[in-house]
């Protein structure tokens, strides 16, 4: 999508809005009903398992607490990409972008070991509804960050070709979008399922 | 490009943000540690997550200071969600209570 | 032919044959399900309800099409007729036709939340409960205060208000007699309810109304409704012990060959047999019917049933059976005299 | 051929989307037609129990999602960006995507035909059979052990991503890709209808998407999310899906409103009736249809505060809706209304949803409903809503924009034995349906008892349903007519008031030869203050760039159906062979270089 964007900035639109811009915050709003039906079917669940383990027994409150640090400043990190990219600090940008990524790959990487601790711990997918809901809840945003990865290592390979520059902001900009939103469902679920159990 | 112009959020404010976002998470996972916040532990946690939700949304995602349709466009669906959610508990937690009542 | 005006024919014709059609429903004729002729305190209320709307409704109906047909009659194009005025709209008319239909709804809502209360499915104090379950594709029903459990075919006393306690053993079933009652759904894992009451004896039909699966068409019920004394004659038989057949009879080799087969693996008959996958058969003589109230309980039909029972109920679950000659003639009669 | 494999003009998906669903519309039909013909009498004996079974399920999931709503698509395709003043819409390569995706879904989910020897099924046909709202838990492994509810669960994964694609893409088009002075509330009433549709795309199919996923799970890799074996509850997936299915009656019957708010000032030569409350209306009857969906479980127990409240709020719709009805009263009204074939199918609509809405209305009273549910009152209703609304509207759309959309007139003279045709069959088709409901018919039944006494209705309904074969077939030769006697059509053969009728019939590839500037809503009438747009220029002032094709919205769209076919086989190279396809699609996608 990237050489889309030089001829979008310079289109005409009737709201003066950017399009591509446009659809992906329809898109999330979309994805807040997709995460929305997620989240209401573990809420409706919980408590319901007829065998354990039950969350309080198996949930890592410190491990997880700093997967949430953790994801806070991969947002941070891709704020201040964008914010490079868009005055043109090309070197900056690209280190931003893989901080970023690589931000991404250690909850990633903490979400692996989490889900094979819990394995070994006895929580299967189908061990009971905490484990179901629990991992297709957690999975599906983690198969969110994993795509979110590969965008943004996608977008640095592009920079380090030289191919990406302030006239890509808006694809940056994007996929910050995608990276906050992301991040905002973790606020969310990690407050959700973590925290109140 | 009518994001230009408008009074962008600088890397100070990011860095403010951030800090802010830490010190909640540190709150949260305190209050869930101190017994006693239990009996308000829920409601806490909420609004804390609330306000870290919009703090990202806002600032990071720009929202405080683009226009004000992409806050429909997120703001409509987000509410639609929010409102599903309650409304299964409402009918299925009330269902459950009705049922052992009678 | 086809000109403009068959319009105004077809319309008139149309609300005739509506009337028509409607008389027919209503008027005589046999309907055993028909949620018209209404004979418990349940489906009672429904149907006054239902009329209530229904009147409602042809009045909107009759006035709202009356306006369309008046608007294409009076309005068609003429050759050199004026150019319509432009009219964009008319402030008081919008008010007027948004306050209106939410006047009606009024008159509707109204006694609506007052059944929806009325309806919730909680019987006066001395309700006879009955417990029913669904099974693909039959009903089981138990009378847990009489010890009594039974198939496909209700037995209530008129009279009396009858607790209806719904649940599931596979999937969604919905229990429906219309004479008697509104549908409720089976769920496995949840129990809904119903309570009515009916006065008048006789048989009602019901069926399932909630898709199930392959045999969904075949899953019938019958209410019967009796007097108190004959009812009572009726839970005196189903509590007692199952028919002993006589030394020598051929019923008597039938229940041997019964023990024997692979009947007992799913079905009960008091001191024969203790499974739960079909119908207890304890009684299954007195029934009038068998296999989801779908046939008569005659000599033939049990023999084609026992047979192959899948290939008269598409996916039955009782799997065809081998026995045959004399040895099903002595099952078929044994079950016969189990009354 | 090659041209239009990677075209992304929205005037050719249009088309394509336009044959593709006709093609699933007729299918869908048959389905029909033959549940009909085992309806005829009692105790019919022309399908088993099974095949019945399938055909009910593909007819409902064939006509709502391979028929209906692609149907609408094809209009939205063509005449969205006409009606706006747009050369295309905004995200051409999408649009292409969400047709490819549509397509390989509808075959995927009819291949299930024909595909029973691949899984030793034993039969020919392993199609979906557990009903187009497939009610957890009859579709569990154990009560539906076959191929055929995985066909369904993909085969609606697959539709939900076309659908989603295209809501997107139309939101932001109809936002903003307007001509320049074409204000909000100038849109076109189609224009508008179409969008409130998108925003109820994008919001209730991450929904179902959701069900279905739960349900994927449940299926293959033995979780308990509908079944009470294991804690779940299969009432949970009738929330989700109603929450879906609510809206989608919305998603299809409001561009059909659209459809009429057009038709209806064309041929009466007046003004769209209160034009703002209309389009408020509209509004209001999204939102609304949002908050309605447990209506369609009264008989599930939701207990008696749920049962009110829901009620409360069904009635509720019927208020934007009369609305609506008596605005297009009030446009006929005063007019001088010419009977052409697009007109009479309006009008005919109004009709016929009246009668939709009001036994809706019926039925919004919980407690007559548990009478009605699930019978073949229920089943009246649907299809007075649904044929009677959607179906009729969107012919009215067909015979006023077929022209604009193949520069060919329809014959009138076979439109109206198409029209009446239609409208007395549909009426001797569905209208018994009401009283074999009521009296004791419930839906989904492949067999019922002469006792009933409903013999006589169902022979009624269904020659009415054959009456309605025909007069589709009628249809049809109208349509293959304008290819082989053509008519050629004017710019604007109707005089229209609105922008698509500004160009010539069919457009070119580039729709305006210049952007027009709007100045009022009708922008080709006279109206009090402003005189009909000055015509544009015959030729292009200067050479109008138009994008080339893509074959990466095909490659990526190939990549879905791939994967649904391996796990449908349950074989993981397969699903990664997809995916693979998909991504490269994607990347290959992203660096084209593409302008529009």
């Amino acid at each position: 999508m990237a050489h889309d964007t030089h001829a979008a900035t310079h289109h005409h639109t009737s709201m003066g809005l950017d399009s591509r811009k446009m659809a992906f915050w329809a898109f999330i709003g979309s994805e807040c009903l997709l995460f929305g039906s997620l989240i209401s079917t573990y809420l409706v669940y919980k408590g319901r398992s007829l065998v354990g383990p039950y969350p309080h027994e198996i949930l890592n409150i410190p491990f997880t607490s700093f997967s949430t640090f953790d994801l806070l400043m991969s947002s941070l990190a891709m704020v201040l990409a964008l914010a490079a990219v868009q005055r043109g600090d090309m070197k900056q940008g690209k280190l931003w972008l893989l901080v970023t990524a690589l931000l991404g790959l250690v909850f990633l990487g903490g979400q692996f070991w989490e889900f094979s601790h819990f394995v070994h711990e006895g929580l299967g997918l189908t061990t009971n509804l905490f484990g179901s809901t629990f991992y297709v809840l957690t999975g599906t945003h983690g198969a969110h960050v994993t795509i979110g990865v590969i965008w943004l290592l996608t977008l640095w390979v592009q920079a380090l070709r030289g191919k990406l520059g302030p006239a890509n902001a808006m694809t940056v900009e994007i996929t910050g979008l995608y990276w906050h939103f992301v991040d905002v469902v973790w606020i969310v679920i990690f407050t959700v399922v973590y925290l109140i159990q | 490009m009518s994001e230009q112009g408008q009074a962008h959020a600088t890397t100070g404010t990011y860095l403010r943000i951030a800090a802010i976002l830490v010190m909640i998470t540190l709150i949260e996972v305190g209050v869930f540690y101190v017994p006693a916040f239990q009996a308000v532990l829920v409601p806490v946690l909420l609004v804390l997550s609330a306000v870290k939700f919009t703090l990202v949304v806002m600032f990071y995602m720009h929202l405080k200071f683009d226009n004000k349709f992409f806050a429909f466009l997120f703001g409509g669906p987000l509410l639609l969600g929010l409102a599903v959610v309650v409304s299964l508990l409402f009918i299925f937690y009330g269902t459950v209570r009705l049922r052992t009542g009678s | 032919m086809l000109r403009d005006p068959v319009y105004f024919d077809a319309v008139p014709l149309a609300l005739v044959s509506l009337v028509l059609l409607l008389l027919t429903a209503c008027g005589g004729g046999h309907y055993p399900q028909s949620v018209f002729h209404a004979e418990a305190d349940f489906s009672r209320e429904l149907d006054g309800l239902f009329r209530n709307i229904f009147a409602w409704a042809v009045g909107v109906f009759v006035v709202v099409e009356a306006l369309l047909l008046v608007a294409i009659a009076r309005f068609r194009a003429r050759p050199g007729g004026p150019e319509p005025k432009p009219v964009h709209g008319h402030t008081a008319l919008e008010i007027g036709w948004t306050l209106a239909p939410a006047l009606i709804l009024v008159f509707i809502a109204v006694p609506t939340m007052r059944t929806i209360f009325d309806t919730a499915g909680h019987a006066p104090e001395g309700a006879l409960r009955v417990e029913v379950i669904g099974h693909q594709w039959w009903w089981e029903y138990r009378y847990p205060t009489l010890d009594i459990s039974t198939a496909n075919e209700l037995h209530i006393p008129a009279g009396m208000p009858i607790q209806v306690e719904m649940t599931s053993a596979d999937v969604i079933h919905s229990f429906w007699i219309p004479r008697l009652a509104g549908k409720r759904d089976l769920i496995q894992g949840r129990t809904n309810r119903i309570a009515f009451r009916t006065d008048s004896t006789g048989e009602y039909w019901g069926q399932c109304a909630e898709f199930c699966g392959a045999s969904h068409a075949n899953m019938r019920l019958r209410v019967i409704a009796q007097s108190d004394s004959v009812f009572q004659r009726w839970v005196d038989r189903q509590r007692a012990a199952p028919v002993t057949p006589a030394k020598g009879s051929v019923e008597e080799t039938g229940q041997q060959i019964f023990r024997r087969s692979a009947c007992i693996g799913c079905h009960t008959i008091t001191g024969i047999a203790n499974a739960k996958v079909g119908p207890d058969l304890s009684h299954v003589g007195g029934r009038g019917t068998i296999a989801g109230a779908l046939f008569p309980n005659t000599t033939e039909s049990l023999h084609r049933w026992i047979s192959n029972a899948p290939s008269l109920k598409p996916g039955a679950l009782m799997p065809p059976q081998s026995l045959q000659g004399a040895d099903l003639d002595a099952v078929v009669a044994y079950l016969q005299s189990l009354k | 051929m090659k041209s239009w494999l990677t075209t992304t003009d929205h005037k050719r998906i249009g088309l394509l989307y336009f044959w593709t669903a006709f093609a699933f519309f007729l299918i869908g039909g048959l389905e029909a037609l033959i549940i009909r013909a085992q309806l005829v009498r009692p105790e019919g004996i022309g399908v088993s129990a099974e095949t019945f079974n399938q055909l009910f399920t593909m007819h409902g999931t064939t006509m709502v999602f391979l028929a209906l709503m692609p149907l609408s698509a094809a209009f939205f395709n063509f005449i969205i960006p006409l009606q706006i003043g747009a050369r295309d819409v905004a995200f051409p390569r999408l649009n292409a995507f969400s047709y490819w995706v549509f397509l390989l879904g509808g075959l995927f989910l009819n291949a299930s035909f024909v595909a029973g020897p691949l899984f030793g099924a034993g039969q020919l046909s392993v199609a979906p059979d557990a009903g187009w709202f497939g009610y957890a838990n009859l579709t569990s492994r154990q009560f539906s052990p076959g191929p055929n509810v995985d066909f369904w669960l993909l085969g609606l994964q697959i539709l939900g991503i076309a659908s989603l694609a295209a809501g997107f893409n139309f939101v932001v088009t109809i936002l903003n890709m307007r001509a320049p002075g074409m204000r909000m509330l100038r849109l076109p009433p189609f224009t508008w209808m179409t969008l409130i549709t998108q925003f109820l795309v994008i919001t209730a199919f991450p929904v179902i998407t959701v069900a279905l996923v739960l349900l994927m799970f449940d299926r293959f890799f033995g979780t308990h999310f509908f079944l009470p074996s294991g804690g779940g509850d299969p009432i949970l997936w009738q929330h989700l899906f109603w929450m879906f299915g609510h809206p989608e009656v919305y998603i299809l019957i409001l561009p059909a409103m659209g459809i009429v708010s057009e038709v209806l000032p064309t041929f009466s030569r007046k003004p769209l009736f209160g034009y703002t409350v209309v389009v408020y209306s509209g509004v209001v009857i999204a939102f609304l249809g949002w908050s309605v969906w447990a209506h369609h479980m009264f008989a599930s127990g939701l207990g008696p505060i749920a049962d009110s409240v829901f009620a409360g709020t069904t009635m509720l719709i019927a208020i934007p809706t009369g609305v609506k009805i008596f605005n297009w009263i009030g446009t006929l009204w005063g007019g001088q209304i010419r009977f052409t074939t697009a007109l009479l199918f309006a009008v005919g609509f109004i009709a016929m949803f009246i009668i939709g809405g009001l036994s809706g209305v019926t039925h919004a009273s919980a407690p007559t409903d548990l009478q009605q549910t699930d019978t073949y009152y229920v089943v009246a209703h649907i299809h007075y809503v649904l044929f009677g609304g959607t179906i009729l509207g969107l012919f009215a759309g067909m015979y006023y924009w077929w022209p604009k959309m193949t520069g060919r007139l329809l014959s009138e003279r076979l439109g109206k034995v198409h029209f009446w045709l239609t409208l007395i069959g549909m009426n001797l088709a569905f209208f018994p349906m009401h009283l074999s409901g009521l009296l004791g018919m419930p839906r989904r039944i492949y067999t019922y008892s002469p006792d009933l006494g409903v013999a006589g209705f169902n022979l009624v309904s269904t020659i009415g349903a054959f009456l309605v074969g025909i007069a589709t077939l009628v249809f049809f030769w109208n349509l293959l007519r304008t290819r082989w006697q053509p008519v050629n059509a004017p710019a604007n053969p109707w005089n229209g008031a609105t922008l698509e009728w500004a160009i010539p019939s069919p457009p070119p590839v580039y729709n305006f030869t210049v952007i027009p500037t709007v100045a009022n809503r009708l922008p080709l009438w006279q109206t009090e203050r402003h005189g009909p747009m000055a015509p544009l220029p015959e030729r292009p002032p200067a050479p109008i760039h138009v994008p080339g094709g893509s074959w990466w919205p095909m490659i990526t769209a190939v990549g879905l159906p791939i994967m649904a076919i391996g796990a449908l086989s349950h074989f993981l190279p397969v699903v990664l062979a997809g995916a693979v396809v998909a991504i490269v699609g994607i990347y290959g996608w992203a660096f084209e270089p593409f302008e529009m």
